[in-house]
């Protein structure tokens, strides 16, 4: 038992540097080696955050998703923990997508924010898993919370399509494209380094991204032994 | 089979309850006019104008008045844990959600048959010969707002605050309905009739189906919830 | 009907109101539940009921498991909480022919007229629930489970609004119901008139089961287990 | 304080919930409200609290006429309904420090907690009065009143919920507020204790005063115009 | 005197109850944030038409967010008939009104402080000098909106429809100041200043100024009743 937990510490460790390692990597590739983009110059350089941490987000949402159908089928908490975890890193992932994106935007588009299809469906992803962590606090019982949230967390991630579809035709279907796409970016022409570079920061924030995850998986995983304790001790 | 008697069971509950006292309906119904007035009032909109914003204005002021309703749908069953009584009993959860939303669709159906009309008058729009078909679409997007709005209903039964969490949770997930709808009417109202609005009234289909599978599917744990 | 229940356990936050909890009752026992403020009996009965999850333990009828889709069980329990589990907005009649038609059980008029004549309701058949009396309320929901008879029936605290002849019209409804060979848990504050009824007495102390004994007169064991609980002020 | 109901009525829709009520009441009064269920006890005791308006009739307090605009009469009158009128999300203090502060009487942390330890809610004072059980509100509602120190103590079927220690406690705090010169009504059902406790009992049967009268042992007639209403089967 | 003891009671122990569990603050929050995306989808704007459009899409945000926290309102006395408790007690009526339309404004504030620049954000629009004037004229309509809606709160509060019937009263009332406060925006925004706005701005504060006091006067019956 000692040992165990030992161990899990030392391997949580590990992986803690190797993200630190691996995201310095990834930011000295993007900001020094990779050469500045050919029409935006410097600026294009947030890509290699802005993609990664979109990308991360995605994963989240979709272990969200698997968490919630384990806990309605198992009924075991641990699932329910991986869940909650996930959507919080999820929001926060989505947010940082967001904020790097204006940031981005301000300068290469002359605004914050712009209607465009994929921007909406991104601030839409963040709206949902607000609302499920809203859903999952304002539920006094920890079981009835629980579920519903896991219920939440399902038709969300089944709607994403949907949404998506919705919202892309929306944009498409309707009026013509702006010229603000994302997508237009020069995605033709790369230089081998941008991709190493967007290669190396991705993998620097899954390794981030799993490091936290485990972290507030921990915390929540203390929250109920501390919960078994007390009850132990009966307070 | 008992699901579906019970189902009725409940239905019938609700109608009588509903028939009894007309609140819900009355009050959607006036609701729902009335936000026609306030929309108008916010965008004063020139005469030609609005028939571009007329699907907005009258799927807002659904979605809205679905909204109000969903906050009524379970309080029969809140006030003396009513809704214990009805877990403690042999009744088939899917039976429940049947019900509830179908107590709700035709809640909505009702609103809207009046609305629409009323729309078209207020803002005297010519084109009636196009009713029937933006009645479908529109019974398209309310089912899929009912059956919908049913599972969020349930979920947010015991949260605290309750009003606010519904639509929070709602819509968002109802974007595609919202959308669908909307363009739908639009490009109905524009062209005529359906050419490329078949691709919206697809999606509005396949929402609709889904929702209600897993509605009945995983409506159990809903309400265990 | 047997009823098997083996170490129930149910955590509030930090307190724990139920643990530790075995019980076996056979068909027609009547168990009187006693305890003070706060002991558990109201924990217990909605365990029992399937209206809150247990956080330990599992509860048996006849050897199936109750859970929470064994829709079939659920119909042989029933919970008798006075003035609760009734639509206000439906008259006292309706109220009964819901609930029998739920239950599939005989909800012709006769039935249900009979049943509000024996509870004294005959004349308030029509009047909506809410606007009965709190007493009157309790006598209906005594006709609803005469009406539906379940295998194992719980109450909480009956006695409190019942007028004298509420309170006979009661106890001939339980020991009758017994005799039939259903169970009856019956939670109360109302010392003697429990004893009187019961065949078997459980003391519930802090969540803990203190004492469980077939009933016999004299019962010094009993005196000396509760003595604690009993008013200064007499009976 | 000196109470004094002169033809007080009330109507609900086709029926007289209460009619031709007289009463007058001088100081130190101790009155037990008996009747069959249904008879007006909650009714009565609701308008004499203003809760309701009456059909017709007036009350008046040391001359002065209840009236909805009243409000320092309110501070008066007090109204023991178990397990009500506290609010679920504050805790047990929060609760008393509340209503002490609005009443303007001593809400100073040493009274609150002196009057939770004599009520035995000293360990739960820091519990949300939602998450106590069923007789631990029912304590607490007899803190609050201790606090309050109503001229006029209404109390709607008291007993219900509470445990033997409970009903002590109780007993001893309605003794000592009559000693203090105070008015005590209360409706109960539990005819023994009620005769005990009283100097005054009223009988009310569907909606009428039916009998009124100073206690006194032995006490024929009242034996003879309640035993209509006492169970069968005994005390 | 005792009134404003009492009022701030019973506000200290609303906002204690809100600070414990942030939901109706959050909540509304965000709901205020999705009603914007809402309204984008409903009727989908060319980005210079928003320029015209803005002050209703913000009001009619605050307005139906304003609304379920409005439903909210009396959650707290809803249960336990705590306010049967409250009437009990020697409470100023006033004070309880007072209260309770200073616990909805300061929580329809703090939405408004944060969703207004983010709509800004949203929808680009340029005039952040502007925000000062903007921000008054929505403290002016949004006091007017909490003492009207506390009111109406008040009186539904035992109807049986409360959650539909709050809005069906009070949108017709507040048509005054929605008026009111979009055409002022709206000319703000066009001339940059206050210019004809103030006739505008003079009716908001008449009508603040007036249901204010009614509302003090009138409390006593509205809630007894
Ligand atoms: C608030 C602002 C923004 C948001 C929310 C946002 C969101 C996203 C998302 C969700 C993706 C992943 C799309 C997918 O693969 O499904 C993405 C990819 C991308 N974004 Fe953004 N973005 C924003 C601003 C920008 C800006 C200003 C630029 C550059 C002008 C940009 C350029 C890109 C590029 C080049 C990709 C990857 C290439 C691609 O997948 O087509 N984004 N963005
Ligand atoms: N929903 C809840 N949340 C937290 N604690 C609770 C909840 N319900 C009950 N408890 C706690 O569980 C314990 C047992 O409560 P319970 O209602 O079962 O007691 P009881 O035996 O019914 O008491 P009473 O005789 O007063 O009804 C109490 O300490 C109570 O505070
Ligand atoms: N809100 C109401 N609407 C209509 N009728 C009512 C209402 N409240 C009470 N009644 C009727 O008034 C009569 C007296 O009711 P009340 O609750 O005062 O009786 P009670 O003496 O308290 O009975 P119990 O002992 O059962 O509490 C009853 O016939 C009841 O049906
Ligand atoms: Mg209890
Ligand atoms: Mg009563």
């Amino acid at each position: 038992m000692e040992r165990s937990t030992k161990t899990v510490k030392r391997r949580k460790g590990m992986l803690g540097v190797l993200a630190l390692v691996a995201v310095v990597a990834g930011l000295c590739w993007s900001l020094l080696v990779a050469p500045p983009d050919a029409y935006q110059g410097e600026v294009q350089r947030i890509m290699y955050l802005h993609l990664p941490s979109i990308l991360t987000a995605y994963l989240s949402y979709f272990l969200v998703f698997i968490g919630s159908g384990m806990y309605l089928w198992k009924r075991d908490n641990k699932d329910d923990l991986l869940a909650h975890a996930a959507a919080e890193l999820g929001v926060l992932f989505t947010a940082l997508t967001i904020i790097e994106g204006s940031i981005w935007g301000k300068p290469t588009w002359g605004v914050w924010w712009t209607w465009d299809a994929r921007l909406t469906l991104t601030a839409i992803l963040l709206l949902i898993y607000a609302g499920y962590l809203m859903l999952r606090s304002s539920i006094e019982d920890e079981q009835r919370a629980a579920s519903a949230a896991a219920i939440l967390g399902i038709l969300g991630f089944l709607d994403i399509p949907l949404i998506h579809m919705s919202v892309y035709w929306w944009r498409t279907l309707h009026q013509p494209p702006s010229i603000l796409r994302p997508d237009k970016a020069p995605w033709e022409n790369v230089h081998p380094a941008m991709l190493t570079a967007l290669t190396i920061s991705f993998v620097g924030f899954l390794l981030l991204y799993f490091y936290l995850l485990s972290l507030r998986y921990r915390v929540g995983e203390m929250r109920q032994e501390i919960k078994a304790l007390r009850l132990e001790r009966g307070v | 089979m008992t699901l579906l008697r019970q189902a009725y069971l409940l239905l019938r509950k609700d109608l009588l309850l509903e028939w009894r006292r007309r609140d819900s309906l009355l009050t959607m119904f006036f609701f729902g006019t009335l936000l026609l007035f306030v929309f108008h009032f916010a965008f004063d909109m020139p005469p030609d104008k609005v028939v571009e914003l007329a699907p907005a204005l009258l799927w807002l002021a659904f979605l809205f008045t679905g909204t109000l309703g969903l906050a009524q749908l379970f309080q029969a069953e809140r006030d003396n844990h009513c809704l214990d009584a009805l877990l403690l009993s042999p009744l088939d959860r899917g039976a429940l959600f049947l019900a509830k939303s179908a107590f709700n669709l035709i809640l909505m159906l009702l609103v809207e048959s009046v609305v629409i009309p009323l729309f078209w008058i207020l803002f005297n729009l010519g084109s009636w010969n196009l009713l029937p078909q933006l009645f479908l679409v529109t019974l398209l997007g309310t089912l899929g707002f009912c059956v919908l709005g049913t599972i969020t209903a349930a979920i947010t039964l015991r949260a605290r605050a309750r009003e606010l969490l519904l639509p929070l949770v709602l819509f968002p997930l109802m974007i595609p309905v919202i959308l669908a709808t909307i363009r739908c009417m639009e490009m109905v109202l524009r062209t005529g009739s359906f050419g490329d609005a078949i691709a919206w009234l697809r999606l509005l289909i396949g929402f609709d189906v889904i929702f209600l599978t897993i509605g009945v599917l995983i409506f159990d744990w809903v309400i265990e919830s | 009907m047997r009823l098997t229940v083996k170490q129930l356990a149910k955590a509030y936050g930090y307190l724990w109101a139920l643990r530790h909890f075995d019980l076996t009752l056979s068909p027609g026992e009547f168990v009187a539940l006693l305890g003070p403020n706060g002991a558990g009996k109201t924990t217990l009965l909605k365990l029992l009921a399937g209206l809150t999850p247990p956080t330990a333990g599992v509860i048996e009828l006849d050897g199936r498991p109750l859970t929470g889709t064994a829709i079939a069980e659920r119909g042989q329990i029933g919970l008798l909480a006075p003035a609760e589990h009734l639509y206000d907005q439906l008259t006292a009649v309706e109220n009964l022919r819901f609930f029998t038609a739920l239950y599939d059980k005989d909800s012709s008029a006769s039935a249900l007229d009979s049943a509000l004549l024996q509870v004294g309701l005959s004349t308030r058949a029509r009047d909506y629930v809410g606007n009965l009396s709190a007493g009157m309320k309790c006598r209906l929901s005594i006709a609803k489970w005469q009406l539906l008879d379940p295998g194992l029936l719980l109450l909480d605290e009956p006695y409190g609004v019942l007028d004298g002849s509420g309170i006979d019209l009661l106890e001939n409804f339980l020991k009758a119901h017994c005799a039939r060979g259903h169970i009856v848990i019956m939670a109360s504050h109302h010392v003697a008139r429990a004893l009187k009824l019961c065949d078997r007495a459980l003391i519930l102390h802090q969540g803990r089961l203190q004492f469980d004994q077939r009933k016999q007169t004299p019962w010094p064991a009993f005196e000396h287990a509760f003595g604690d609980f009993l008013p200064r002020s007499g009976p």
